[in-house]
């Protein structure tokens, strides 16, 4: 049955050991899921938020995965708008990925809300003005989307391709694809702005409150930039870690270098808007009455994390991935486009939990904030779905379909 | 039309000269307001407090240190009100026939994007569902509701007491009501008299006559809020502090 | 395969999906285990707190008679419309957790006890008090009840039992140094130009709650000045005039400095001092207690001392007042201030208040009261304790050390489970404020005498008892004859015998004035004032009424009070801390976690004020855990780090002691960590710190 | 011909139509009968005289006393009047026992919100019929129904199902407030009603 289902023309693993990866995962998300029943049973007193950190891992998370999982918007956008014909080799693990991405920000955003028997509320009683209401739309819909482009790679799965109507099914859906690839950045575009407008907008955060360039906050902007930017250097990581823990090449270099090239060139023109946007936000910051050195002096929180935002994890690897020297290095291509994922992880990070931690009123203290089990191993489950959903896929779907060709080679 | 006359706009002055910091006022809103006994493993971030007196100290070191009580709760902001235009799906809404900023607790899924909103931190979550000691359910006031665990709430000025004084001047014909029918419990229950209520509209009121006294000020002003919760203090120090808001970073760690 | 994808794509054009999911919300929003209010007739009526004797008029907002909110009385007397924290809550004690359902009989020393039925108490009781060990002692923490009067009758009609009436420790102090009785006393503030402030929570319930505003009101005019003396910026001490901070444990040092400068600059009344007898002993006695010799003690400068002293005298008349948790030799130090000013017995000092004219109900014998300070040591064999009023609080060590050792019987009437049940054997349930009818004398900062009366609108559960009953209950068993009847006979025919008298003024909530008894056509429309929450008020005491004679020293013979020796600079001190006499001790409302808890706004259990210096200099942080040593015991706390307290003291909370279970009684309750003073409070203890790492 | 396929597609979409409009509104509702029958056409009218404000009145402090207590109903029905076998249930079971009638509130709102007869009543002159209908003339109390899931009377959805065609007093939802307000212009903010 096992080998039945494989990709004919590539071999994998034994199932034995296949069962033997997978099987901390399976653990991990069995931890998680009873977390999960906790947190939605008892309430989000499971959790160490509180009134002050209202929010915390969770929301960090879901901002960060949203991010890394940009790829499969752009990597199609890419491929099916621009007709970049060689992304075609990643272009099925990128929806993947960005399927795993979406579906587990979506999970976690059900625990984290209070009541998620209320949640479509926000679709029968939407204020239009809200960041957030904004985000669950198109994320919602994107996540249709992303379905929609996941089942066509399971439908080429090589028993259910037998089956002459889902044939039929898989030849139609794919002739749908470009739309898709439209319709998916077209609500790409808009979630990952008003993911970062959700922060943006604060008017009572000033340390992440920007003013608006039409109706969005700078950072509904660059938030879109910076996704676009680290989405192929995502691509590009899960790539290299999937050929490696496989042992095996999934993709001709050249894919690799062409994503890394595509992310350098965009985290290049990000960098500089951040950097004109800091500037702009250290002499605007002013005039809500706080001073932005004030923001930076206090306790954990110096310039240096500014400096390793912009610099080390965003100018650097730029720089790195445009260079064609370094992209021939794999070994430096793949640090790169690490670099590249960190400067993100850290952007959110700064955004989410600093902008929480620093004190608004007189007498407000600066705050720390640590996540209970709860919460981690909600985090983790959703890194253990990601892994299992993405070890079945590489095991029995045809991520990769240079795979074959560079195999019989 | 309903009405025929400007829409009051409810606010509040409090005297923070003649606060002694006794904390009246935040339990005479927990009984108005049906809110809770604290949870055994409530702490002073996850506790809920509609209105919370807190210390502003002037930074010197014994026996040069002093300090005064602000209470803050909700500071119902008239303009860009941070919390409004965040929640997904409208359980947040400046009513325009009081200027309170309500927040409807039965429509609220708890996504707590307003509580990360609001600079005053004057919203607070269920973070677990309410309980009375056996018995005590019977004396909630039945002019407001119960909440549960997973929402939202705070200080809607005593809402309850304003529907209440509206149904009596409905009962008698009237459709205004004065401003000594409706007043908070905060500012009935403050010993000192420090919490003055009234409509900010009504350029007679006490309370819009405080409200320009050179002593007034309001938290966060530069933020462009309109806060509609007024401060006095005729010491300079304190107006200096809340002026300067960032100082206080030498303060460190807290936990509280 | 197919009829499924036809039901499925139905079922979206039937009502089911969108009903359930319409639905299932609504049940969250109604979700079967969160309580709703009652519904019913919203009505309101008015009556008398009794968590304390302050006798606060209140109104209650009630469905159907359920009091749902709580609010001060405006224009009444004595509140003017403010209640203080616990008074706000005072319906909830009704249902308190930890609320007593039916007798209870404790293992000694153990914390463990049996419940028994109400008949069985009865009878072990009367065996105990009928079984001839030693003297009997009622310790009335509030007197001027009716139920004091019957508790008065059992002292004098039985042998073997003391009466012992509770009244402020300064008080009791100033009794011992009259030659003559004194009759009730009170502070006249309202008459005071200057009060001096020993620590007393003047703004913080300890008299009554509008106080802090009154005094507040005369800032603009300047009448009144309050110079208040403690170790930490307290509420009290912050809305002061002026702060002066003294170590604590210091303030009998210098109140006895301040007295010094007023006998060295003779600044002191020359009539009172020709009514003390043993002045010249006391003149040279005070002489050691200069400034100079009390600043480094106390941290006080000398300069300050004699502004103080010289305003004391000059600012006539001067009032010294002193908090209920003060030691006998600050009582004795601040109660010599005020005769040496000669404001004992005048405007705007110590009053001496008429007796309440109820003679007529309750004749008494006339045999003096004894005070619990005359009780011997170790000689008490059964005690019986009147705890049915909150706000009430006796110091453990004092009971201790006048209890005969290990084989003395405690009898406590209390609404809790809680009070005491590690030396209590008996503890007889009682009524709490709404249930029952309950008379309340006047505040401890009012010049005159006055009744209150709290009715009862809520049915109390079975088995409980209200103080009266209670002493009725004990006569029985002494065989001793009580007045007989119900509460509310009792404290009618009090009311009627006020009434006759036609002294005083009468205030009514339902008018909102006070008008003189003698308009009053009834004694049934004074009742109705009163029931409503109104009160009678006594003429105040009419011309000089200074004491004839004094006797000053053996009160300071007995307090012992000596200048310390060296002070070691780097010694640390401990002090259990009460930011409000309300919550000392006795169960209050669990939502006071808005104030505690949750908030912070005051200490909780287990939580100390360390100055930022001192935390500093032992590396300890805002909410750490530190642990406190001293030579009686050890326990952790929180670590508060506020500036406004001093130096080298760490205030160690004891609000709410005895509320959260037996197991708080063991050695980490702060109060066993310190030193005991004579009359039972604490004095500051060396302490040593250290921090606790998890 | 139907080919057996679509037959077989269009037998569940047939199926779960019964189901979803038939069935499902039965079942969700619990029925439960009044403690007594009452008729208002009895007291009410020519026969009985009385208004629908003598019983449920508007207080001075505009409170609305709902349903009236025993009280009421003692004033008139100490001892028998008649001899109905409900008049009966009243004196034996309630009055002579002076226990509280446990009516089921066919009207009764959720309790986040607050409902002023006074202003709907004195201010809006609205008629009883226009939220009651012709509960005030109604000879016996239909079963109340109440939603095993929201616990909800049935009253505030309305009769029908798919609430079309609805008359002004069938259903009290959220959106009949609205919409009611909305026809006379008063403002529609949440805390017009919520508490």
């Amino acid at each position: 049955m096992d080998k039945q289902l494989i990709s004919r023309g590539t071999s994998r693993t034994p199932l034995p050991r296949f069962m033997l990866w997978i099987l901390p995962w399976v653990a991990m998300l069995g931890i998680g899921l009873y977390a999960i029943f906790l947190c939605l049973s008892k309430g989000l007193n499971q959790t160490n938020m509180d009134n002050r950190f209202s929010f915390g891992l969770w929301i960090y998370l879901d901002l960060t995965v949203i991010a890394l999982g940009a790829g499969a918007f752009f990597t199609g956008f890419l491929l099916y708008i621009l007709k970049r014909k060689e992304l075609k080799a990643v272009i099925n693990s990128a929806v993947t990925i960005g399927f795993i991405c979406y579906s587990g920000a979506v999970a976690v955003l059900a625990v984290d809300v209070g009541q998620p028997l209320r949640a479509w509320f926000t679709f029968w009683h939407p204020n239009v003005h809200s960041m957030l209401a904004e985000v669950t739309f198109c994320i919602t819909c994107y996540l249709i989307v992303l379905i929609i482009e996941y089942i066509p790679v399971v439908l080429k799965n090589r028993r259910i391709k037998n089956v002459p109507s889902m044939l039929v099914f898989e030849f139609e859906l794919h002739k749908l694809m470009v739309v898709l690839a439209a319709v998916g950045t077209f609500l790409s575009f808009f979630h990952q702005g008003s993911l970062g407008g959700l922060y943006g907008v604060l008017v009572g955060r000033p340390f992440a409150f920007r003013p608006a360039l039409g109706i969005w906050p700078t950072t509904f902007f660059l938030f879109i930039i910076s996704a676009a930017a680290v989405g192929p250097s995502f691509i590009l990581l899960t790539t290299w870690l999937t050929s490696k823990i496989s042992r095996k090449q999934l993709v001709k270099p050249e894919v690799l270098q062409d994503l890394g090239k595509i992310s350098g060139s965009i985290l290049i023109f990000y960098i500089i808007l951040k950097t004109v946007d800091t500037i702009f936000w250290i002499n605007s910051v002013h005039a809500l009455g706080f001073s932005p050195a004030g923001f930076f002096r206090i306790q954990e929180f110096g310039t240096w994390i500014l400096f390793l935002e912009i610099v080390v994890l965003g100018l650097v690897p730029a720089i790195l991935l445009l260079s064609n020297r370094v992209r021939q290095n794999t070994t430096l291509l793949v640090l790169s486009a690490t670099l590249a994922c960190a400067g993100i992880v850290l952007n959110r990070y700064v955004m989410t939990i600093q902008t929480l931690a620093l004190p608004t009123l007189p007498f407000d203290q600066f705050l720390s904030y640590s996540p209970s089990w709860q919460e981690v191993a909600t985090f983790l489950a959703v890194i253990a779905y990601g892994m299992l959903v993405y070890s079945f896929s590489f095991r029995y779907l045809t991520l990769f379909p240079q795979e074959r060709e560079i195999q019989s080679v | 039309m309903e009405t025929n006359h400007t829409s009051p706009r409810y606010g509040m002055v409090i005297d923070v000269d003649r606060c002694t910091g006794c904390g009246n006022c935040m339990v005479a809103c927990a009984v108005e307001n049906n809110v809770p006994p604290a949870d055994p493993k409530a702490t002073e971030r996850t506790g809920t407090t509609w209105m919370r007196v807190s210390k502003l100290e002037n930074g010197l070191p014994f026996p040069e240190n002093r300090s005064v009580y602000l209470p803050v709760s909700c500071q119902q902001c008239d303009h860009h009100t941070p919390c409004v235009s965040v929640c997904p799906q409208n359980a947040v809404e400046y009513d325009t026939e009081s200027g309170i900023v309500a927040q409807i607790p039965v429509r609220c899924f708890g996504c707590r994007y307003c509580v990360t909103a609001c600079p005053y931190h004057a919203r607070y979550y269920n973070w677990w569902d309410p309980v009375w000691p056996e018995g005590m359910e019977k004396t909630l006031n039945p002019d407001v509701s119960t909440r549960m665990r997973g929402v939202v709430e705070k200080c809607n000025f005593c809402h309850g007491r304003l529907q209440a004084a509206r149904a009596k001047a409905a009962a008698e014909g009237r459709r205004t009501i004065a401003d000594a029918e409706y007043v908070p419990a905060c500012g009935e229950s403050c010993p000192t008299h420090a919490i003055h209520f009234g409509n900010l509209s009504d350029p007679n009121s006490d309370v819009s006559m405080l409200s320009k006294d050179k002593r007034a000020f309001r938290l966060l002003e530069e933020l462009g809020t309109e806060p509609k919760v007024y401060f006095l203090s005729e010491q300079d120090w304190v107006h200096a502090i809340v002026k300067n808001k960032i100082s206080t970073e030498l303060k460190g760690h807290g936990n509280g | 395969m197919q009829f499924v994808g036809g039901s499925a794509l139905g079922l979206l054009f039937t009502p089911i999906p969108w009903k359930v999911l319409n639905d299932s919300a609504i049940w969250t929003q109604n979700w079967p285990w969160i309580p709703a209010p009652l519904t019913g007739e919203f009505t309101s009526f008015g009556t008398t707190c009794t968590l304390c004797q302050s006798a606060c008029g209140m109104r209650a907002r009630s469905v159907g008679k359920q009091p749902v909110s709580l609010s001060g009385i405006p224009g009444h007397p004595f509140n003017n419309g403010s209640l203080c924290t616990a008074g706000i809550l005072a319906h909830h004690l009704r249902y308190h957790p930890s609320r007593l359902r039916q007798p209870i009989k404790f293992l000694p020393g153990t914390g463990y006890g049996t419940p028994l039925s109400s008949t069985t108490v009865v009878d072990e009781i009367s065996r105990c008090l009928n079984g001839n060990r030693g003297p009997v002692v009622i310790l009335d923490g509030r007197p001027g009840r009716t139920a004091s009067a019957l508790f008065g009758q059992l002292g004098e009609a039985h042998p073997a039992v003391r009466y012992i009436p509770m009244s402020a420790p300064a008080f009791d102090v100033l009794h011992t140094m009259s030659d003559a009785p004194l009759g009730p006393l009170g502070y006249d503030i309202d008459g005071a130009r200057l009060l001096v402030n020993f620590g007393a929570p003047l703004f913080d319930a300890w008299g009554t709650p509008s106080r802090a505003s009154k005094v507040m009101d005369t800032r603009a005019s300047k009448t009144q000045t309050v110079i208040h003396v403690e170790a930490l910026c307290s509420r009290s001490a912050s809305r002061s005039d002026q702060w002066i901070a003294a170590r604590p444990g210091s303030e009998a040092l210098l109140a006895l400095s301040l007295a010094c400068v007023m006998i060295e600059e003779k600044l002191y009344s020359a009539a009172a001092a020709r009514t003390i007898g043993d002045f010249g002993e006391f003149s040279d006695y005070i002489r050691t207690f200069s400034p100079e010799a009390v600043s480094g003690a106390s941290g006080v400068r000398p300069e300050t001392i004699r502004t103080t002293a010289r305003a004391f005298a000059s600012q006539s008349p001067a009032l010294a007042i002193v908090g209920n948790d003060a030691s006998y030799e600050t009582c004795a130090a601040v109660m010599a201030l005020n005769i040496l000013a000669g404001t004992v017995g005048h405007t705007g000092g110590v009053a001496r208040r008429n007796a309440i004219p109820d003679a007529a109900v309750f004749p008494s014998s006339g045999v003096r009261a004894v005070s619990l300070h005359d009780v011997p040591d170790h000689s008490i064999c059964t005690l019986i304790i009147d705890e049915s009023l909150s706000g009430c609080t006796l110091s453990d060590a004092l009971l201790e050390k006048k209890l005969v050792p290990k084989d003395a019987t405690i009898i406590s009437l209390s609404p809790f489970v809680t009070s005491r049940p590690y030396c209590t054997q008996y503890v007889v349930p009682s009524t709490v404020m709404f249930e029952t009818m309950s008379d309340v004398p006047g505040p401890i900062d009012a010049a005159v005498s006055s009744l209150a009366v709290s009715a009862a609108v809520l049915q109390a559960p079975d088995g409980m008892m209200d103080a009266v009953q209670f002493a009725q209950m004990l006569g029985r068993a002494l065989g001793s004859t009580t007045a007989s009847g119900t509460t509310e006979e009792l404290v009618k025919q009090r009311v009627a015998a006020i009434h006759a008298s036609k002294r005083g003024t009468v205030f009514a909530p339902s008018t909102g004035v006070s008008t003189a008894l003698q308009q009053c056509a009834s004694a049934d429309e004074l009742w109705s004032a009163l029931a409503e929450g109104g009160c009678w008020m006594d003429d105040a005491a009419r011309g000089d009424n200074a004491p004839a004679a004094m006797t000053l020293m053996n009160a300071f013979r007995a307090a012992q009070i000596s200048l310390p020796q060296s002070h070691n600079v780097d010694q640390l001190f401990v002090v259990p801390f009460a930011e409000t006499t309300i919550y000392n001790g006795t169960p209050v409302s669990p939502l006071l976690s808005k104030v505690s808890q949750e908030s912070g706004l005051r200490l909780s259990l287990r939580q100390a004020y360390v100055n930022p210096a001192t935390a500093m200099a032992r590396s300890v942080a805002n909410g750490e855990t530190i642990s406190l040593t001293t030579k009686n015991g050890s326990m952790t706390v929180q670590a508060k780090v506020d500036a406004s307290v001093m130096p080298d003291v760490i205030f160690v909370s004891i609000a709410g002691s005895r509320e959260s279970s037996v197991s708080a009684h063991s050695a980490h309750d702060v109060r066993l960590l310190c030193n005991v003073n004579e009359n039972g409070s604490f004095s500051s203890t060396p302490v040593s710190l250290q921090k606790v790492t998890a | 011909m139907l080919k057996p396929g679509l037959l077989r597609f269009l037998a569940g979409l047939f199926f779960s139509l019964v189901i979803g409009w038939y069935v499902f509104p039965y079942a969700l509702y619990e029925k439960f009968e009044q403690p007594i029958q009452f008729s208002h056409k009895v007291h009410t009218g020519e026969t009985g005289g009385l208004s629908c404000t003598d019983c449920h009145e508007i207080k001075s402090d505009g409170r609305f006393s709902g349903i009236p207590a025993l009280e009421k109903c003692a004033s008139c029905h100490s001892s028998a009047i008649g001899t109905s076998s409900q008049e009966k249930i009243l004196v034996d079971e309630y009055v002579s026992k002076n226990r509280e009638i446990p009516w089921l509130i066919y009207a009764k709102q959720p309790q986040n919100v607050y409902f002023s007869h006074a202003s709907h009543v004195k201010l809006a002159a609205l008629e009883c019929t226009e939220c009651h209908g012709s509960h005030g003339s109604s000879d016996s109390l239909r079963p109340f129904q109440r939603n095993r899931i929201s616990g909800y009377s049935r009253d505030i959805w309305g009769s029908t199902m798919s609430r079309i065609n609805r008359a002004s007093w069938d259903g009290a939802k959220m959106d009949d407030c609205e919409n009611c307000h909305d026809r006379r212009h008063v403002a529609n903010t949440c805390l017009k009603c919520h508490k």
